[in-house]
């Protein structure tokens, strides 16, 4: 709850977290046409790049790097369990 | 949102009701809103989950040359930067609110309707050109979890820009003011989500 | 009532009755225990005039104690039954020289292909039977299940052998009849509206009346 | 009793209720409306449920015979009252979700989520009161439809309550498709609603606790309700995700299930039981936390082991996500995976233990009372005992290779769902009974009902656990099909014609309900002398609860606690001064005998 009651000098730089979700999608279009890297590499690329951007949404236009431990715990409890889910079954179909 | 009358105890819109021991330290709207999402989060685990099982194990039943065989690449790139300025115009309108200039509130949150709303009529454009090139939900493994996941997604958007057309009309009527914004806020978490969401399906739907 | 399991004529019968046998004591064990300490504490507890409950809100050492005690069977319970599956359901546990059938589940029936004089699946010798598993006595069955349509399980009581036939899939398991005489075949997921009647005869002969009734069968196919 | 100054606003709406009927009563925002809503809705439900099974039951003692009364059933249903082979296997599926999703899980969650949360921890009502209505009033249609489904083309969905694909994904393979859609549909909304329900209770429980009412003063039956609302939270999308796929695989031409264009039907095995292991959990939590309650109630004593109680429901809310393959072992599922599913699964056997123990420890030393409640929380423990310990034979993965698929499961599930969670709701109906509706219950119907439900219970589930080591598949329509089978028609028919008592028995608690609520005695207060904050404010109470937020002074089972100075009990509320030392004081946590 930094955010609230505070004034207009504490909000993140949206435009340049803006900027960089757009670089970062340029990249990614990039990064998926190129032919000669290995296609292991260009999916844990984009995988890593996919993240990045996930995580530039979440922790400042959601503000979750603003937020209490309760929020931010609660926020990550779920994640094991997809991780979980997906990887067992992935086990199941190797 | 309406709100039992009980709750507001010490006045303060923005803040938690009761001074619980250990509670979440937000107001309840937001954690309900953020509890909400932790559930579309597994329903959008199951179908990523789904859609990553099926293609590590039938790698065969995609194209060859990978999805952009079949998709138009630069129309979805082009709606992907849309959405993104929809968080941005988004998070303006919070801020906004929150330093009280609230005669900008509307209107930036009159912007991320109109782009929302543009970006599922671009999916929509995006549809019907697959279908007529023969490309629909009954296409193999590859149309079925790509109509399914895109799908649920527009149709998330969709629901999105119905609450934030309600919401700029309550911010136009100046129903929100620097000291109780919770539902610009509040729409804001769950738009910002389904920002999120399309950034991992552009990636892993269009681009591997 | 009878506890027993039914007659097992396979050799994973041993193993898996064992097991059932030995969880059953242990079970027995612990639900006299608890059920009769229930009872017990029921009757001498019960309110009377006079008497005032003891204030108390638990004991770390009693909960340590009935924590570790579970804990630890259900671990030997579970590390006893790991070895019993590999055997029965590992990746590897079919024997080489198992003889190979393929079965071939569709609604409402099952078909048993043979490998013919040969002893090979997929040569022009094989012949498939519906509904009949003829096997000869002490000699492992490898058979690889299929499913046309739906998911089957196939399950044969008498072997203990269980196992989903799933559309799409090959599934291979494996048994060794130790008994000679007639079984019965079911289908133990539901497959629809005759998945009651989904039943095959199992046949378990001598090893020589095997071999008779697979080059007897292999000829009436061939003639046809 | 001490209050803190509230809102003006809340005390005039606990006063002056000037709402109109409808809003009153029909379309209300009230939690405690909505709980009874709730309730009058899933007992409908569980009666549908029941008279379900009294058909299954029938078919199995007297096969091809002609079922008394089933002559009105429609020729698609039966022939002259001979259950046919396509309306068993709707029978099965639909017994099984109307029970699961429509009767035990809104009864547990549905009705006393929303009935008890907000009255014992001291709120006025639920976070988002106009969400819990819409989460009742979505549940309605989606009932609705799970009903209209019998009265469809082609008949109801008959692939199982766990709707396997691709039977469930092909309407050729079952005869069924509108019927199958409908399912899938209905349990969708319902979904939906319950998705809606647990971020309110969540909510709820996170932010309006009263003051005082911190973490570790919460009673057990809130921690159950709180985990299983996570538990319903992150499951049910993971089921509502898996029908839309298997929906879409029906009408839209999709092949997520079918393998002929790639598809994987263990896939659908594997998210549905992703969702369905914790919702068995969901099943049980809510039980284990009244049945606490109650236990603490009857013995006149603190709950034995408060702490490890907690976290025993936190570790089985856990655990349950990592144990989902065990209803896959004979699937064809990865062995290696099926080893490790195993351990989990027998892991998740030890919070079990703890909390029977700690029940076991909270009798002891108590001075009990036998009031209805009590009985039927009892026979939860001791028939929870039998349930978890048939689990152990599911969960040896060789012995579940012969008893999978066998009555010995379906013996297993009534042992936790009838005689665990069922018994559990009785207790709990008939122990918060007079706080809804401001009446008393005949404790001596109540009795004769327990007595005879505990008689017939147990002689109709004990034999199936018989019938299922001698083989006997369930799910299917004629056992005499099978010539192993055959020694056990004398058995079958036991089982029927004490089911069919059981289900006689039933109608004792129903008469017991509503003549109760006609024609009982005017509740008190505090009827059962608990300490609990729902006891502090008048039977039934009025909108808003408290005049005043209560304020919460002590953890929630003071039973006999030297501080009650008159009485055997001290009341979450009431401000004492503590005893001299060195005498314990009213936190467990400080007690010498809990380190």
């Amino acid at each position: 709850m930094a955010e609230a009651s505070t004034t207009t000098h504490s909000h993140p730089r949206y435009f340049l977290i803006w900027f960089y979700l757009a670089a970062l999608t340029a990249i990614e279009i990039w990064v998926a046409q190129i032919g000669s890297w290995s296609r292991m590499f260009v999916i844990l690329t984009l995988v890593f790049l996919a993240v990045w951007k996930a995580l530039l949404v979440a922790l400042y236009f959601m503000h979750l790097k603003y937020e209490g431990r309760q929020i931010k715990l609660m926020v990550v409890a779920p994640l094991p369990l997809a991780v979980i889910l997906i990887l067992a079954v992935l086990q199941e179909f190797r | 949102m309406s709100h039992p009358a009980h709750a507001m105890t010490h006045g303060d819109a923005m803040h938690p009701p009761v001074k619980a021991e250990f509670g979440s330290g937000v107001y309840t709207e937001k954690l309900g809103m953020w509890v909400f999402l932790l559930s579309e989060v597994m329903f959008f685990t199951a179908l990523i989950g789904s859609y990553l099982i099926l293609r590590f194990s039938r790698p065969d039943a995609w194209p060859a040359g990978g999805p952009q065989e079949v998709l138009n690449i630069p129309v979805t790139a082009v709606n992907t930067f849309l959405l993104i300025c929809s968080s941005v115009t988004m998070v303006k309108a919070y801020a906004a609110a929150a330093d009280g200039k609230l005669n900008l509130l509307p209107l930036w949150l009159l912007a991320t309707t109109l782009i929302g709303a543009t970006f599922v009529g671009v999916q929509a454009y995006e549809y019907t050109e697959l279908v007529t090139h023969g490309f629909g939900p009954s296409s193999g493994l590859f149309g079925s979890t790509f109509y399914t996941m895109t799908g649920f997604h527009g149709f998330h958007v969709s629901m999105g820009v119905i609450c934030m057309a309600y919401v700029t009309l309550r911010a136009f009527r100046g129903k929100y003011s620097a000291t109780d914004h919770r539902g610009v806020e509040v729409i804001g978490l769950y738009w910002h989500f389904v920002d999120l969401v399309w950034i991992i399906l552009f990636t892993i739907v269009y681009l591997i | 009532m009878n506890w027993l399991l039914p007659p097992g004529a396979s050799t994973f019968a041993g193993d898996i009755d064992r097991i059932y046998y030995i969880i059953l004591v242990i079970t027995t064990i612990a639900f006299v225990v608890v059920q009769a300490g229930l009872v017990w504490f029921l009757i001498k507890y019960r309110a009377r005039p006079g008497r005032k409950a003891l204030y108390t809100h638990g004991n770390m050492k009693a909960e340590v104690i009935w924590t570790a005690i579970p804990a630890v069977t259900v671990i030997v319970i579970g590390l006893m039954s790991g070895g019993v599956w590999n055997h029965i359901k590992g990746r590897d546990s079919v024997p080489a020289d198992a003889i190979p059938l393929a079965v071939h589940a569709s609604q409402f029936e099952w078909n048993v292909t043979y490998p013919g004089p040969d002893g090979q699946l997929g040569s022009a010798d094989d012949f498939t039977v519906r509904n009949q598993l003829h096997v000869p006595v002490d000699r492992p069955v490898a058979v690889m299940l299929t499913a046309e349509d739906v998911i089957h399980s196939f399950n044969v009581p008498a072997f203990r052998i269980k196992q989903d036939a799933v559309p799409g899939m090959h599934i291979r398991t494996w048994f060794q009849a130790t008994q000679t005489g007639e079984y019965e075949l079911g289908c133990a997921e539901l497959c629809g509206l005759g998945h009651y009647r989904m039943r095959a005869v199992v046949t378990v002969h001598t090893a020589e009346d095997y071999e008779r009734w697979l080059t007897e069968r292999a000829q009436t196919v061939s003639l046809r | 009793m001490t209050t803190v100054a509230t809102h003006s606003e809340a005390a005039a709406h606990a006063h002056v209720d000037d709402r109109s009927f409808l809003r009153k009563y029909i379309f209300s925002t009230d939690h405690k409306i909505i709980g009874i809503q709730f309730l009058l809705m899933s007992l409908l439900f569980l009666l549908v449920g029941g008279t379900l099974a009294m058909i299954i039951r029938w078919q199995q003692g007297y096969p091809g015979q002609a079922m008394p009364g089933a002559g009105v059933l429609p020729e698609t249903m039966a022939a002259d009252g001979i259950i046919l082979p396509e309306f068993y296997n709707s029978l099965v599926t639909m017994h099984g979700t109307f029970m699961v999703f429509f009767a035990i899980m809104p009864l547990l969650v549905g009705v006393f989520g929303n009935y008890l949360i907000p009255l014992k921890i001291g709120a006025a009502d639920m976070a988002f009161p106009r969400i819990n209505m819409a989460s009742f009033w979505i549940a309605v249609p989606a009932g609705i439809l799970m009903i209209v489904g019998f009265f469809v083309e082609g008949g109801h969905a008959a692939a199982g309550w766990t709707g396997y694909a691709p039977l469930s994904a092909v309407p050729e393979y079952t005869g069924v498709s509108l019927g199958q859609q409908i399912w899938c549909v209905s349990l969708i909304v319902l979904g939906l609603s319950s998705i809606l329900g647990s971020m309110n209770y969540i909510s709820t429980v996170i932010n309006l606790r009263a003051p005082g009412m911190t973490w570790f003063r919460l009673p057990l039956s809130i921690w159950a309700l709180f985990i299983t609302a996570i538990l319903v939270l992150l499951a049910m999308p993971i089921l509502s995700g898996a029908l839309i796929m298997l929906l879409f695989d029906q009408v839209l031409g999709t092949h997520f299930f079918l393998p002929a264009q790639g598809g994987q039907p263990l896939l659908w095995q594997h998210l549905f039981w992703f969702f369905g292991h914790p919702e068995v959990y969901i099943l049980i939590l809510p039980a284990m936390g009244f049945v606490s309650d109650i236990i603490a109630n009857g013995s006149r004593k603190p709950i034995f082991g408060y702490h490890s109680m907690v976290f025993a429901i936190a570790a089985i809310g856990f655990l349950g996500w990592m144990v989902w393959g065990h209803h896959m072992f004979q699937s064809g599922m990865n062995p290696t995976l099926g080893t490790s599913f195993m351990i989990s699964t027998m892991l998740i056997a030890v919070p079990s233990a703890i909390k029977t123990f700690n029940w076991l420890g909270t009798l002891w030393g108590g001075s009990i009372r036998f009031h209805v409640p009590m009985l039927h929380a009892l026979a939860f423990v001791s028939m929870f005992v039998i349930g978890g310990l048939s689990g152990v034979f599911m969960a040896s993965t060789p012995v579940d290779i012969y008893i999978h698929d066998t009555y010995f499961i379906v013996a297993h599930i009534h042992y936790v769902l009838f005689g665990g969670s069922l018994f559990a709701l009785f207790a709990a109906i008939t122990f918060w009974y007079p706080k809804m509706f401001g009446k008393l219950m005949s404790p001596r119907l109540g009795k004769l009902h327990f007595w005879l439900t505990f008689i017939f219970y147990n002689m109709t589930f004990f034999p199936m656990h018989q019938l299922g080591l001698q083989g006997h598949m369930r799910r299917i329509y004629d056992p005499t099909v099978y010539q192993f089978l055959d020694h056990l028609g004398g058995l079958n028919r036991f089982i029927t014609i004490s089911a069919f008592l059981l289900f006689a028995s039933q109608l004792i608690f129903a008469y017991s309900f509503i003549a109760g609520w006609f024609r009982g005695e005017k509740a008190p207060e505090n009827p059962w002398d608990d300490t609990g904050l729902e006891w502090t404010t008048p039977s039934p109470p009025p909108h808003g609860n408290w005049p005043e937020t209560p304020t919460v002074h002590h953890p929630p089972y003071e039973f006999s606690s030297p501080l009650a100075r008159d009485g055997d009990f001290l009341p979450q509320t009431r401000e004492v001064k503590p005893l001299p030392d060195p005498a314990p004081t009213s936190t467990p946590a400080d007690t010498p005998a809990s380190r």
